[in-house]
């Protein structure tokens, strides 16, 4: 068995070389079809980062990284959450004003905004997750439907709770008091995320409730098999708002990252689209913390690296989208090839314990 | 032999599944548009049917329509496609670069040649290689829209009016247009006679520049409908959807259907992409997809996986967001009316079906529609964007525990899992 | 293959007096860029110009994308500055909150910000900003001079306070013509969904609408989302208002006589005279406020369909000037 | 009597009566022989039956057949001229069709839709194939209504429909693959008339089944395989149901037979009243009452689809029963979820073991997990206790026999005797107080047979009340105290195991009695 493990461990690792590798290649033929410099455009994107563009990496990465991890909650109980760009909106919205009344001193307020996005965010996936449980609405459709309401909803919501400062012409929340704002890590002459923390402590959280306590067992049950989770006693019903909430939860800490360690304010610049970003790093993670977070630092590096492609070399940066995409597929076909193989594996060694001979006798014979 | 045939007798009854009639789409629209008529002498809103809207309406459903069309090939065969929304997006920048270089026909040509290459991938990852079709959709909606981007940047950039987001003016699709017949119903609708002008109208919509490519689509709604439920084709290509082993062991070719299925839909999806930029716009332009590949999909669902409730599912999209969009305010306004009177009588209707919770939670919602109608006189701007979701996600709530996706949708077949 | 407009931009307008000056300017456009039809393109069109008569030696373009992170946009002025670029040009003001990083970390680049004056204490950053309502007030007095039905209507892209000043003063010029005319007001999309910049079908079934139910003339502040509009004018064989640059020139033919006036907002002037002030090493700073009195807004009339009301306008036009109209830049 | 398994020269029959000849047959799955060196020759116009243990390589052998899997080594005659079949579709053509051990009907297709599909040439979709389809249909009396959907058919009727898919495609060669493991005695005469008409018409029959007393009833030529390979071809006359069985395991078929009753007085579970409408309103249970006391076991005999399963979520409280009234052991449980009802001490082993009692995805430890994640030892306070989880399985594995490496095998790995042992194991664990034992040995071998009778007697010995389902009436007979017979949701009549034959259950079930 562990020899198995061993050498399934040692393809793991072969299959994610080998689709790097894959991705590497296709993007290179993209590139000389197009006519663009193989080279040059490499050359930038395999670069070392300078120590600020690594802030940036890490500081994106912890957002994305927030994002794969809502959508992966869901995905573990077989869900499929496509709001989470909605739903961090919506909570990133709340935390802003929340925090920008700043009814409460200090980290209080702090935690009070925090509360109310995860809250909020909860609350906004829940519809999705109660309309699965009650009227059987497909969450695929409901959570797309939020997506686009939350828009419009907090755009009519800005406009009412904006203030702005003259001359500019971005609308905004009120600014977070200094005192409640997250500081930020010291890394080298710069500063990461200070809520980089609680995302790992997030991280934690989600794999040992997964792995660790009974209500992680029944969610991954339900997503394994409905049936099997109903006739062992999980209430489905209760598990589909639960999961959906808590992946809510989640995404309504996506975009307090920058909220609380950069922007200060909610406003129309404010960045969107994380939600799907974490579909795409929740499946290349596969569904666990590592694996996410290792997805996330490869997205917001390519990101970063790509950045002044247009300047440095002329090439759209739009090239390392086709790059990640490619990633998220070949990944995932290597990731299959190995399962296989594992498959395999297991039934070779099933069949040599099925070939050891029954030491069960029957004993009653009838006469 | 003499017992047999009474283990049906035994066995559970058949499912009680009310067949509709052949008129019933027929119908249908009848009601459909007397209601409304309805309405629009009940609340004054004069928009609600006239012929701009119904223009309006046909262009913001057709790329639905067919999105979804695509959702069902693929999903009839057993193939979940997410990315729809990727092959709509490679369509629209097919039918901006042929669309310029080589006129109308060929930009229409080239959004589903790109489609089907979105297809393609689609069915070599799912198909061939046996990747979870949700993680290979949402793969190729990152792939196609960098590519677009890419591909723009490389093709559009410099030419006349054209430019990293955006092509140069397409030639129009022809459109049919029948002067003096319009004139006819233009005057009809004139008279404002109760639910003939209404119909007059829709008439005249039909007549005055109708493109092509919307007449085409419909067309492509009513064939996949007879490929599929009336052909052998379509019968081998459904069964790969429902039972891939049932259908294999009786030697058909499961993975070949499948992969058809897939570049079929992805034909269709291009489609979509190239009829928003070529006929309810007349350029490519970034982001112009703007989700409609995943509201397809939703309308596909909302319709059972079938062409008739695809319709109706983008349909009834289209047209609340074209009110949301025309009129705005008061049209939408009406609309909250319209919806109060439908909960009430889905409320009734759950009473009726011992429902008796869900008829409570549907008359509570019905009273607040209802006093939200007499309280304001206009819905506000952002409101109105919002309608055709908020429609959509209440009807879901009224109206889903019927529907019934393939039995082996999304699951991954290989090849000899027969027995 | 390359895309980048700007790197060839240095040589394929080659004028024929070689360049005297060795300004290498950085242009960091906002979402569309180059070729969006709109302030995008007026701001090259600054620049072109200003490389035609060699008041800089070169220039770099670089885009947004949609939704980008806040650090994208610093790092794309960070990468002009590293890459020796100076002056830097932000084009727009979603580069406020970046510039604001920037212009600190590298006190001795240059930057000017457009539609933006919340910098304007620092002194590396030139802020470049328009009285869009000024412009807005004459097309909307002349659409009210040109209705037949009383009946005007507003398409704006995008519901942001910059936009809502293109509707204030367009209603405030109609209202001066006529206090009780009729106006529709329609946002396309609202922030942070900026496709209504960039969707023509919406504003084309949006303009439909408004001329459905009786208007006659429509103002767009939308963008590229205008074509739509124009296509709708065209069909129902009403008026259309264009803005930013005179859209008659640029429009394609088929919707020309559509496009009664423009509302200009010379962000190619702009561009053009702060790359023309610069001497030496003495850049511009401050607020440049770009309004009637400079031409920095106005009208256009090419066409000549608005030839018969000039005079009124440029009466309106004088009134603002000398302060004794005052346009409201809010709704 | 009995003919060598490999018949020489002489003595094996001509070549021009052979419909099917099959020589040297070998075909491994990773690690497992599933065939090796096979010999078989099935005449013409005769039904050949083929017997083995589970995993003995039955289906494997037929699904080479059918060309669903080619063969790694051996060589097929048809009709004495050799074939290489390399899918279904060629082997239709070679006149083969195929039964499988599960149906292979798309539930929400009609019966003609499944019957026509992939042989749309012959007489197309429409009226002309409705026609054909109707022709068979009464020729061989097999009473089908073409235009219901096949999700509303009974159990004999999807069979009868797979019958009629291999007609209708003109087969000569049929291959039933355990056809009878899910009909009732009176079903399965109507399929052995059937299959006796199709003989008449010259057709041959290949037939598997584990029940050898209508193997010997129906077959004119038996092939046993053990282990993969062919032990023997004998001939019913010559041999006896027990012979059969030693050919095929080696050692001695039991049965089960109940011993001194356990049964005590005190009621543990009391069921009354119970009813259950159906979305047509139809009542899928119709007033059910019972009780079962310690130490009893109940058996329900019943066609598939009377309300068994019904009646078991029901107790399970995986259903919302309309009305009516449980109670364990007095205390009433009509409102207490699934999970809270198992913690009171009931245990049940689900009548489909992929859908309701596995995590085919999941190790074994965690499957030994599921049903009790609210009990020591797997789970404390809300927490997981892997180690505790592993030990017990381990436990499981060694006191059940479950063929396996260890507890970190994925379930699915497991061959469908094994799973179902664990099972067992696993609900036999915590001390119930009820078990409710849905089919327990359907699909399991001899072997694991006895194991799992045996484990239910013993707890029944220490004041198990077991509620048992099955559709293998010795089993039901051999074990329960008691027998009631479930028709349409309604208890139609009480049997007593001792003076009962499955032939008048049959009737029961069937309603058969009732109509006359
Ligand atoms: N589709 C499959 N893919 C991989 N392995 C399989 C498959 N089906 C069966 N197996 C292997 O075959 C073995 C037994 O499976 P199966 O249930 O068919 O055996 P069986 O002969 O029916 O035994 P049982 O009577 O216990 O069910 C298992 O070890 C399993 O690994
Ligand atoms: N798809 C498969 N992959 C791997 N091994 C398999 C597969 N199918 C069958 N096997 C192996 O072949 C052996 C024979 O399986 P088969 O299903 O033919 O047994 P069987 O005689 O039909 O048993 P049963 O009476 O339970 O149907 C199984 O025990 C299993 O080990
Ligand atoms: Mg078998
Ligand atoms: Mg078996």
């Amino acid at each position: 068995m562990t020899k198995a493990r061993l050498t399934r461990l040692g393809l793991g690792v072969a299959s994610a070389v080998l689709a790097l590798l894959a991705a590497f290649a296709i993007t290179s033929l993209v590139l000389i079809a197009a006519g663009d410099p193989v080279g040059e455009v490499w050359g930038q994107l395999l670069s070392w980062p300078e120590q600020r563009n690594w802030a940036n990496i890490i500081n994106n990465a912890t957002v994305l990284f927030l994002s794969g991890l809502a959508v992966a909650v869901s995905f573990r109980m077989n869900l499929f959450n496509i709001g989470v760009d909605g739903q961090y909106r919506v909570a990133a919205f709340t935390a802003a004003v929340v925090a920008g009344e700043a009814w409460l001193p200090g980290y209080l307020n702090t935690a009070l905004a925090i509360l109310c996005a995860m809250a909020v965010g909860a609350i906004w996936a829940g519809i999705a997750g109660v309309l699965r449980a009650t009227r059987g609405v497909s969450e695929v459709i409901s959570t797309i439907m939020l997506n686009a309401i939350a828009t419009s909803l907090v755009a009519y919501l800005l406009r009412k709770a904006a203030v702005r400062e003259e001359g500019s012409n971005a609308l905004g929340t009120k600014e977070i008091p200094e005192g409640s704002r997250i500081g930020g890590l010291p890394f080298g002459d710069f500063e990461i995320y200070g809520f980089i923390i609680m995302a790992a402590a997030f991280g934690f959280a989600f794999w040992f409730v997964l792995n660790r306590t009974r209500f992680g067992f029944d969610l991954r049950a339900t997503g394994q098999s409905t049936t099997a989770a109903v006739a062992s006693g999980v209430s489905v019903k209760k598990m589909t708002v639960a999961a959906m909430m808590i992946s809510g939860a989640i995404a309504g800490l996506v975009g307090l990252p920058i909220l609380f360690g950069d922007a200060y304010t909610y406003g129309s610049t404010f960045q969107s689209g994380l939600g799907f970003a974490g579909i795409a790093i929740a499946l290349l993670g596969r569904n666990n913390p590592i694996g996410i977070a290792l997805g996330a630092l490869l997205f917001a590096y390519l990101d970063e690296q790509s950045n002044p492609l247009q300047i440095l070399v002329g090439v759209s940066p739009d090239i390392v989208a086709i790059t990640q995409g490619v990633i998220v597929l070949t990944v995932v076909i290597s990731y299959e090839l190995v399962r296989r193989y594992g498959v395999r594996l297991e039934q070779r060694e099933v069949a040599r314990a099925l070939a050891t001979p029954s030491t069960d006798q029957p004993e009653e014979v009838s006469a | 032999m003499t017992t047999s045939g009474y283990t049906e007798s035994i066995a559970a009854a058949p499912r009680a599944r009310r067949k509709l009639p052949r008129w019933w789409f027929a119908a249908a629209l009848f009601g459909l548009l007397l209601g409304l008529s309805l309405l629009e002498q009940v609340t004054g809103a004069d928009d609600l049917v006239s012929r701009g809207t119904v223009a309006a309406t046909l262009i913001a459903v057709v790329p639905i329509m067919l999105a979804g069309l695509g959702g069902l090939w693929s999903e009839r065969a057993g193939v979940v496609n997410i990315g729809l929304e990727g092959m709509m997006i490679l369509g629209t920048w097919g039918a901006g670069y042929f669309g310029y270089h080589y006129g109308a026909w060929a930009g229409v040509a080239g959004a589903i040649v790109m489609g089907m290459l979105g297809g393609l991938v689609h069915a070599i990852a799912t198909v061939v290689f046996g990747v979870d079709h949700i993680i290979s959709g949402v793969a190729i909606n990152i792939i196609a829209l960098g590519a677009v981007q890419y591909l723009a940047s490389l093709t559009f950039v410099g030419l006349p009016g054209g430019g990293q987001t955006q092509s140069p003016k397409i030639e129009d699709v022809p459109s049919i247009n029948i002067t003096f017949l319009g004139d006819f119903f233009g005057d009809i609708v004139d008279k404002n006679i109760f639910f003939v002008s209404q119909t007059a109208a829709v008439a005249q919509a039909l007549v005055t520049n109708l493109s092509w490519l919307v007449v085409i689509s419909m067309l492509l709604l009513v064939v996949t409908w007879f490929v599929l439920w009336r052909t052998s084709f379509g019968l081998r290509l459904r069964s790969c959807g429902e039972s891939p082993s049932a259908a294999e062991s009786l030697g058909v070719h499961v993975l070949r259907y499948k992969f058809a299925a897939v570049l079929i839909s992805g034909g269709l999806a291009g489609l979509a992409g190239g009829f928003l930029a070529m006929v309810a716009s007349s350029n490519y332009r970034d982001g112009q997809t703007g989700g409609r590949g995943y509201i397809g999909l939703a309308a596909m669902i909302f319709g059972n996986w079938r062409p008739g409730g695809l319709l109706a599912g983008s349909g009834l999209f289209g047209y609340s967001e074209t009110l949301g969009l025309r009129a705005g305010g008061d049209s939408v306004h009406a609309l909250l009316l319209a919806i109060a009177v439908l909960a009430i009588a889905a409320a009734v209707w759950q009473a009726r079906q011992q429902q008796q919770r869900a008829a409570i939670i549907t008359g509570v919602v019905a009273v607040a529609l209802g006093v939200l109608y007499f309280a304001i006189d206009e819905v506000p701007s952002d409101f109105s964007t919002m309608t055709p979701y908020v429609v959509t996600l209440l009807v879901l709530a009224f109206a889903s525990q019927r529907l019934r996706m393939p039995a082996a949708d999304g699951q991954i077949y290989r090849k000899g899992s027969a027995g | 293959g390359s895309d980048s407009e700007g790197g060839d931009s240095g040589t394929d307008s080659p004028s024929s007096d070689a360049p005297k000056s060795d300004i290498k300017v950085g242009m960091a456009y906002d979402v569309g860029g180059r070729g969006d039809q709109s302030f995008n393109d007026s701001a090259a069109a600054g620049l072109d110009q200003a490389k035609e008569e060699g008041l800089i030696a070169d220039a770099q373009e670089s885009e947004a994308e949609d939704g980008e992170a806040e650090t994208a946009r610093e790092e794309r002025l960070r990468t002009f500055a590293e890459a020796g670029f100076d002056p830097i040009i932000a084009v727009g003001f979603a580069y406020a909150p970046s510039l604001t990083k920037v212009s600190e970390e590298y006190p001795d680049v240059h930057f000017a910000i457009i539609d933006d004056a919340s910098l304007e204490k620092v002194p590396n950053v030139a802020s470049l900003v328009f009285a869009e309502e000024q412009g807005s007030f004459l097309v909307g007095a002349a659409a009210a001079l040109k209705t037949e039905s009383d009946h005007i209507g507003f398409i704006g892209g995008v519901e942001t306070p910059l936009i809502q000043k293109f509707e204030a003063g367009y209603v405030a010029g109609a209202k001066a013509v006529n206090p009780d005319i009729e106006i529709d007001v329609k946002y396309l999309t609202q922030v942070p969904d900026f496709s209504g910049f960039g969707d023509p079908a919406k504003g084309k079934t949006a303009a439909q609408g408004m001329y459905d139910g009786g208007a006659d003339i429509v103002y767009h502040a939308a963008g590229g989302s205008g074509g739509g509009v124009f296509e709708a004018a065209a069909e129902a064989k009403a008026k259309a208002i264009g803005v930013d640059s005179d859209q008659y020139n640029t429009a394609d033919p088929s919707v020309q006589d559509v496009i009664m006036t423009s509302m200009l907002k010379n962000v190619n002037v702009a561009v053009h005279e702060y790359l023309k002030a610069i001497d030496g090493d003495s850049f511009p700073s401050g607020v440049t406020t770009y309004d009637l009195k400079v031409d920095g807004v106005g009208y256009s009339t090419s066409g000549g369909q608005i030839d018969d009301i000039t005079d009124q306008l440029d009466d309106y036009k004088q009134q603002i000037i000398d302060g004794d109209i005052t346009v409201p830049d809010k709704p | 009597m009995s003919t060598p398994a490999t018949p020489v020269a002489e003595t094996a029959p001509a070549t021009a009566e052979i419909a099917v000849r099959l020589r040297g047959i070998g075909k491994r799955f990773p690690g497992v022989i599933a065939n090796d060196d096979i010999n078989i020759d099935v005449r013409r116009g005769t039904i050949h039956a083929i017997v083995g243990e589970n995993g003995a390589g039955k289906s494997t052998l037929m699904k080479i057949l059918y060309g669903v899997q080619p063969p790694d080594s051996g060589t097929i005659e048809i009709n004495g001229a050799e074939v290489s079949l390399h899918s279904p579709a060629d082997a239709i053509k070679s006149g083969v069709g195929m039964v499988f051990q599960h149906f292979m009907l798309a539930d929400n297709l009609t019966v003609l839709e499944n019957v026509v599909l992939g042989a749309e040439r012959l007489h197309g979709i429409g009226a002309k194939a409705r026609a054909e389809v109707l022709r068979i249909s009464d020729a061989y009396n097999l009473g089908i209504e073409p235009d219901r959907l096949v999700e509303a058919l009974g159990v004999g009727a999807r069979q009868r429909v797979e019958i009629l898919k291999v007609l209708y495609r003109g087969a000569r060669i049929v291959i039933l693959d355990e056809p009878t493991a899910v009909l009732v005695p009176q079903e399965v005469d109507e399929l052995f008339g059937n299959l006796r008409e199709l003989k008449a018409e010259g057709l041959s029959v290949i037939f598997i089944s584990h029940k050898l007393d209508e193997v010997l009833s129906v077959a004119d030529e038996i092939t046993v395989i053990r282990r993969g390979t062919t032990v023997k071809t004998v001939e019913p006359q010559g041999v006896s149901a027990r012979q059969l069985a030693e050919l095929m395991v080696g050692s001695e078929l039991p049965s089960p037979s109940t011993e001194a009753s356990t049964v005590t007085d005190e009621v543990l579970l009391s069921v009354s009243g119970l009813s259950l409408p159906s979305d047509e309103g139809r009542p899928l249970l119709d007033d059910v009452s019972f009780q079962i006391h310690r130490g009893e076991i109940l058996g329900i005999a019943g066609v598939e689809g009377n309300g068994q399963a019904e009646l078991v979520e029901s107790i399970m409280g995986m259903r919302a029963a309309s009305s009516g009234r449980i109670e364990l052991a007095g205390a009433d449980l009509s409102h207490l979820s699934t999970r809270e009802r198992r913690e009171g001490g009931i245990g049940y082993i689900p009548e489909d073991r992929h859908r309701h009692g596995l995590l085919l995805e999941s190790p074994l430890w965690e499957n030994r997990i599921l049903g009790h994640q609210s009990r020591p030892p797997s789970v404390n306070h809300g927490l997981i206790d892997k180690r505790a989880a592993r030990k017990d399985t381990a436990r499981i594995i060694e006191a059940y026999d479950v063929r396996t490496p260890g507890p970190d095998v994925l379930a699915r790995a497991l061959s469908g005797g094994n799973q179902q042992k664990l099972i067992v194991g696993r609900e036999m664990s915590g001390e119930p107080v009820l078990l409710i034992a849905a089919h327990p040995t359907r699909g399991v071998d001899v072997g694991a047979q006895a194991a799992i009778w045996r484990h239910i007697k013993d707890a029944r010995r220490n004041g198990l009340a077991v509620l048992l389902i099955s559709a293998d009436l010795d089993e039901l007979i051999g074990l329960s105290d008691r027998i009631e017979v479930i028709l349409r949701g309604r208890f139609v009549g009480t049997f007593d195991p001792e003076d009962v034959t499955p032939e008048r259950l049959g009737s029961a079930m069937t309603g058969a009695g009732e109509d006359k």
